[in-house]
């Protein structure tokens, strides 16, 4: 089994590698500041599930890195398809954070769902790896087009096990799709360990059955995410075909806030892994290079806080979605009567109940 | 004006989508080299190249994810399904994404996709190629259903699927594929990139035969067999009955149906696939909602028996038969 | 007899299910070292060992395929779907093979699995995990599908399952799983060696409340609403209703639906699943099919809207409330 | 790529290899008859189709071997899983051929389905590629309840890209079930060639993606089909867990007695792979052994002519399921009311119309 690639090192015996080509200074400051930006809208959304402000939060505490990396090497043009645990990357192509919060609230329509083609990101993706064929449509249409846009979409290692994985990648090498697939290697599935669900020691490994090119890459590393997704995303535009990229790493917090890991394994081995952790991580080699001092480190603290705090408040400020919310966008056309009748009935109600 | 039966007429249809529109693609297993299973789409590939008519791997829930993922990007995806029982591993696909992506994109990025399924039985085919699964999808919200039963109507409502934004399942009563040929006019009646809400037009149910004293409702193979049962019912029992070809399963032309029940005071509804939770179900339940105070007898159902679609050897026993359509309109009209 | 919750009666039920009989065997995602994210399959790993209380891999079609495999060669697995819109992945296996097993093999090698799967709105969670796919399953034939309400039920209704030869899917109501503790009696009441026909008596409507002016038909989480609507229709209006928990969904209790409806001559079917072609579509026809004559009002249905289940700020929306299904009784009782 | 194991020569350049450990003569003229007796069968029922007596027929001349060589390397109490392509192989443990027959002429119930308990060969399967799950389902149990019965199934190149493949090999890899996938690549789903179904060069090459163990072997070769199957079988049955066999060959008729391939391919290929057939040319191989002599062959033709000539009169003697067999079988258990009054209708509608 290959050692994943690391390019950030510990300051002490693990040295550090070169910075991936084509980062400039202001390009790491950048990818550190969506670190930042994911973390602490992380960090938030968590405090506020505690509060009871939103519902059950599907927190990704550690594999910044895994989404940040890979999404910095697209182009703004490219497509990227999160599940469920990158619920937040939309916000790094500019969708408000409050949308995400408003997501994570149960609204719907334009309070919890946002524009995909305005941001090039799929919707959060809730049943597990049916993303993937879409991923697939949308560089297959591009190259039918003669365009040479690149989707990119990420997964789970308890993913890889459902069929919609399997579908996906052998479309994307049969057709030679501009699609890189993400595979986020927690080593967990909720309560399944990674050993249950593959007999593979790697997921890497099976990009052969696709003849398939992958690579494995250290997950807590966002340089080590970047520089494997941006030879996988040029590869891919250069009409390669799709790659497979396993982002090795550990999930350090609960599946989500509902879930006890206590009850299936032991806190001290994710303790182990912490140190390893992509923001405080990147920050300490982003100071060892010089590029980031004190000060911009905090100022991007700062930022990361008040672009949240404001999410936040502009969640609170949201009026709640009304009971129209149901029978809207159900249909992007005309709606069908048995919904208009719905609306009517359910107004009706509320006009009785006074409500 | 050309004299085609209705695998001539949604191979026109075809045509004709993919010469006004680059964004329309054709997949599915078998589509491309051969022309389909069925030969509805002979001649595509020649015509239109293989990037845009595609022979795809063998896996139905790879095709309809695929064709989302393309919908995405702005493409306008024709997928067959090869038969109708070969819809079940798209399923999620359809269910999870297709009839969702609109919702859960605010209105913005629906799946406008559509999904052909030769559908039904009475071709003696093996097992599994011969079912009826229109009304799982009819209770899916977000999808659109539609089953067109004359040669015309296919040519069009495929054209108008294709146009439509929403997920379209276009269901195709393989039984009628080659039983008849009429008139289907040669000029395209839709523009596929301004027809939004041409489909909503053909999806109301349409009168394949006048009649006062009994409103038969039904789509597909069938439609055809009321026509022959109320032919019978003149003939034999002096009652006049009315078919109404459904042509939209979802949403339902709700008025048409209600409107001929009210006026006949007695009406039957027909179709292929087994009963229970079936469409003649919700087609019943809303005659009687809406009209009970007009019916002279409950609306009774004529259809598949509860039971998997037999070995074809008996598939004359399962199929609804004009005898059959008979037997239960007199018993509607004996009431 | 001790009181317990639904989850601790299925919990009881599995229990005492692989303890009786070594065939049994149960399999999901999570089930085995977190006992289940509702903690149903709790205990079992430790006091079965983990050859036969298996987490599997996050596969679901593979979840029903293998278990299928395993019913084959003669053990009797209970699998469980995490959540309910999670099935749609295995619909396929369920369709074409746990539905036809037994029919394809001429009656020698039914499927003998039962699948599990929490069901149904009112949790707060996220997409895709409050889904009412019931009547899909009662569409399709060659499955038997029931829905228990109480904890009693719960527990007798999953050891009868597992005793049937014949695949069953349980529908368990998510919202009613921790919503109150009753008596269920410590003794099995069912040999599982020896209990073929013991689900068609758990099959068999459950009179949840008495009355003799309308028969509310329903199951599932909505049961306890109607009751409450039932009491408020009693106290503000005067009217006895009845409330009919049906258990069984497939096939369904046609005899007490239509004894019940022609006796109070008024009936209104709740469910929580899509109204379009849903469960309600079939007790309504089944009614004024068979008992027309005695209705003096048509059946009407008040169920969930046709559209996907809700983002969960609006669940409550969606869900048919006691207030709903007042409105809908009053609308039966002044037609 | 490996070249596909080969053990029957063709008695001129290409040298023929030892007969497989474990065969003896005896084995070998069984072996024979299995493969004369599929053969006969198969053109039989061709013949049967064109005539109009049965319905569409999934004919598999020339892939006999991958049928009997991986079935002769099963013991009695194995199960296997076919596809519709392996349609008459439950006639090599006994099922009676006039069943299958019954089966191609659309009878339910009895007259067209087998017991599979009876024969442990699971039912003909239609839908591709969902009978492998079953397959690793059963074997599963087997060593849940500590015994060592082995599954083996088949599937053809087509069926590896439906997501019931990969499910499949991954249970089983994860659950070391005792499974032996037999992949019968014939080159063809229907008009789709295999350079379009996948990227891989081979099908075994998939294994890698389960850390399963696979081979490639000659599957016009009913030797190599049977070797590989029989280590597969004998690991699988000591507990090393399954196996992917891979049959390369090359569908020599159309895919079904319905399909024309000349619409997609060049009859000529075909009769470039004519000659390698296993019928004639395990006869031959034996001749070259000395253990088939003619009058034993021709005895082991006369023999299964009979016997499918017995088969097509059973088949015609037998009285067509009446419409019964639509509510017979569809519950082990007892009948619901909604079949039984459907029998009811039917009944009564049949007495109406004097039939
Ligand atoms: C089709 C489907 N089945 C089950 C679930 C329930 N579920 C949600 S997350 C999860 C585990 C996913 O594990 P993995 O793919 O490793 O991703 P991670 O959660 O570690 O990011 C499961 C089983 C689901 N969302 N979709
Ligand atoms: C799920 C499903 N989809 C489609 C079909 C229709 N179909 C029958 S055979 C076949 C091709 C199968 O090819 P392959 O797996 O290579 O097997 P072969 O026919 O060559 O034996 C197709 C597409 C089917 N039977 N089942
Ligand atoms: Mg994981
Ligand atoms: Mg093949």
């Amino acid at each position: 089994m290959d050692e994943p690639l690391r390019i950030i090192g510990n300051g002490t015996d693990v040295p550090d590698r070169d910075v991936p080509d084509g980062l400039t200074d202001k390009d790491l400051i950048e990818l550190y500041r969506w670190l930042v930006l994911l973390r602490t809208f992380d960090e938030r959304a968590v405090a506020l599930q505690r509060q009871g402000r939103i519902g059950t939060y599907p927190l990704y505490w550690g594999e910044e890195g895994t989404q940040a990396g890979p999404l910095y090497a697209c182009s703004d043009t490219d497509w990227v398809f999160p599940s469920y645990r990158q619920c937040a990357v939309a916000t790094l192509r500019g969708a408000p954070p409050s949308v995400i919060l408003g997501w994570c609230r149960g609204y719907g329509g334009p309070a919890g769902f946002y524009n995909p083609r305005t941001y090039r990101v799929a919707p959060i993706c809730v049943p597990i790896a049916t993303h993937l064929p879409h991923a697939v449509g949308l560089a297959w249409a591009a190259k039918i087009r003669g365009e040479d846009t690149v989707s990119l979409a990420w997964i789970g290692d308890g993913g890889t096990s459902e069929g919609d994985f399997h579908e996906a990648l052998n479309f994307a090498s049969v057709f030679k799709t501009a699609t890189v697939f993400v595979c986020v290697n927690n080593q967990w599935a909720i309560s399944t360990p990674v050993t249950r669900q593959m007999a593979t020691a790697t997921v890497a490994e099976k990009a052969a059955a696709y003849a398939m090119p992958a690579e494995r890459v250290d997950g807590f590393d966002p340089l080590a995410c970047y520089d494997a997704a941006r030879r996988a995303v040029q590869r891919a535009r250069e009409g390669g075909g799709p790659s497979l990229i396993e982002a090795f790493c550990y999930r350090l917090g609960p599946h989500g806030t509902a879930d006890d890991p206590r009850l299936y394994r032991d806190d001290r081995e994710a303790e182990r892994w912490r140190p390893l952790e992509p923001v405080g991580r990147m920050a300490s080699f982003l100071a060892r290079l010089g590029v980031l001092d004190d000060a911009t480190r905090d100022g991007i603290a700062g930022e990361a806080k008040d672009r949240v705090a404001a999410a936040v408040r502009e969640l609170e400020a949201i009026e709640p979605p009304g009971p129209e919310v149901l029978f809207d966008h159900v249909y992007a056309g005309e709606r069908p009567w048995s919904l208009e009748e719905g609306l009517r009935e359910l107004r009706a109600l509320r006009r009785r109940e006074g409500d | 004006m050309a004299q085609l039966n209705m695998v001539e007429a949604l191979n026109l249809g075809l045509h004709q989508a993919m010469r006004a529109d680059e964004r329309v693609v054709v997949m599915g297993e078998d589509i491309a080299s051969t022309g389909g299973v069925f030969r509805v789409t002979a001649g595509l590939k020649d015509a239109f190249g293989e990037a845009r008519v595609i022979d795809t791997p063998l896996a139905e829930s790879g095709i309809v994810g695929t064709a989302i993922g393309m919908s995405i990007y702005g493409l306008r995806p024709v997928a067959e399904v090869q038969f109708d029982a070969f819809v079940y591993p798209a399923f999620d696909q359809i269910v999870v994404h297709a009839a969702r992506y609109a919702w859960r994109s605010a209105g913005t990025t629906p799946a406008s996709i559509v999904i052909r399924i030769p559908f039904g039985g009475g071709v003696r085919a093996p097992e599994l190629h011969s079912d009826s699964p229109e009304a799982l999808f009819c209770h899916v919200p977000g999808l659109k259903v539609v089953c067109p039963t004359t040669p015309a109507d296919a040519r069009d409502v495929l054209l108008a699927a294709i146009a439509d934004p929403d997920p379209v399942i276009v269901m195709e009563p393989k039984r009628v594929y080659r039983a008849g040929r009429s008139e289907v006019p040669d000029e395209a009646p839709i523009d596929i990139a301004d027809a939004d809400g041409a489909l909503a037009e053909l999806m109301r149910a349409r009168v394949a035969r006048d009649g006062d004293d009994l409103a038969i409702v039904t789509y597909g193979a069938t439609t055809p067999l009321c026509v022959a049962a109320a032919e019978r019912l003149e003939a034999e029992h002096g009652v006049s009955a009315e078919v109404l070809d459904l042509r939209g399963l979802f949403p339902l032309d709700v008025e048409a149906i209600t409107e001929a029940a009210s006026r006949c005071g007695r009406a039957l509804v027909v179709h292929e696939a087994p009963r229970h939770a079936g469409l003649g179900a919700e087609v019943s339940s809303l005659i009687h909602e809406r009209a009970i105070l007009d019916l002279e007898a409950p609306v009774l159902r004529v259809t598949g028996f509860d039971v998997p679609f037999p070995q074809f050897a008996n598939e004359d026993d399962y199929l609804p038969s004009v005898e059959r359509i008979v037997a239960g309109a007199v018993e509607v009209l004996e009431f």
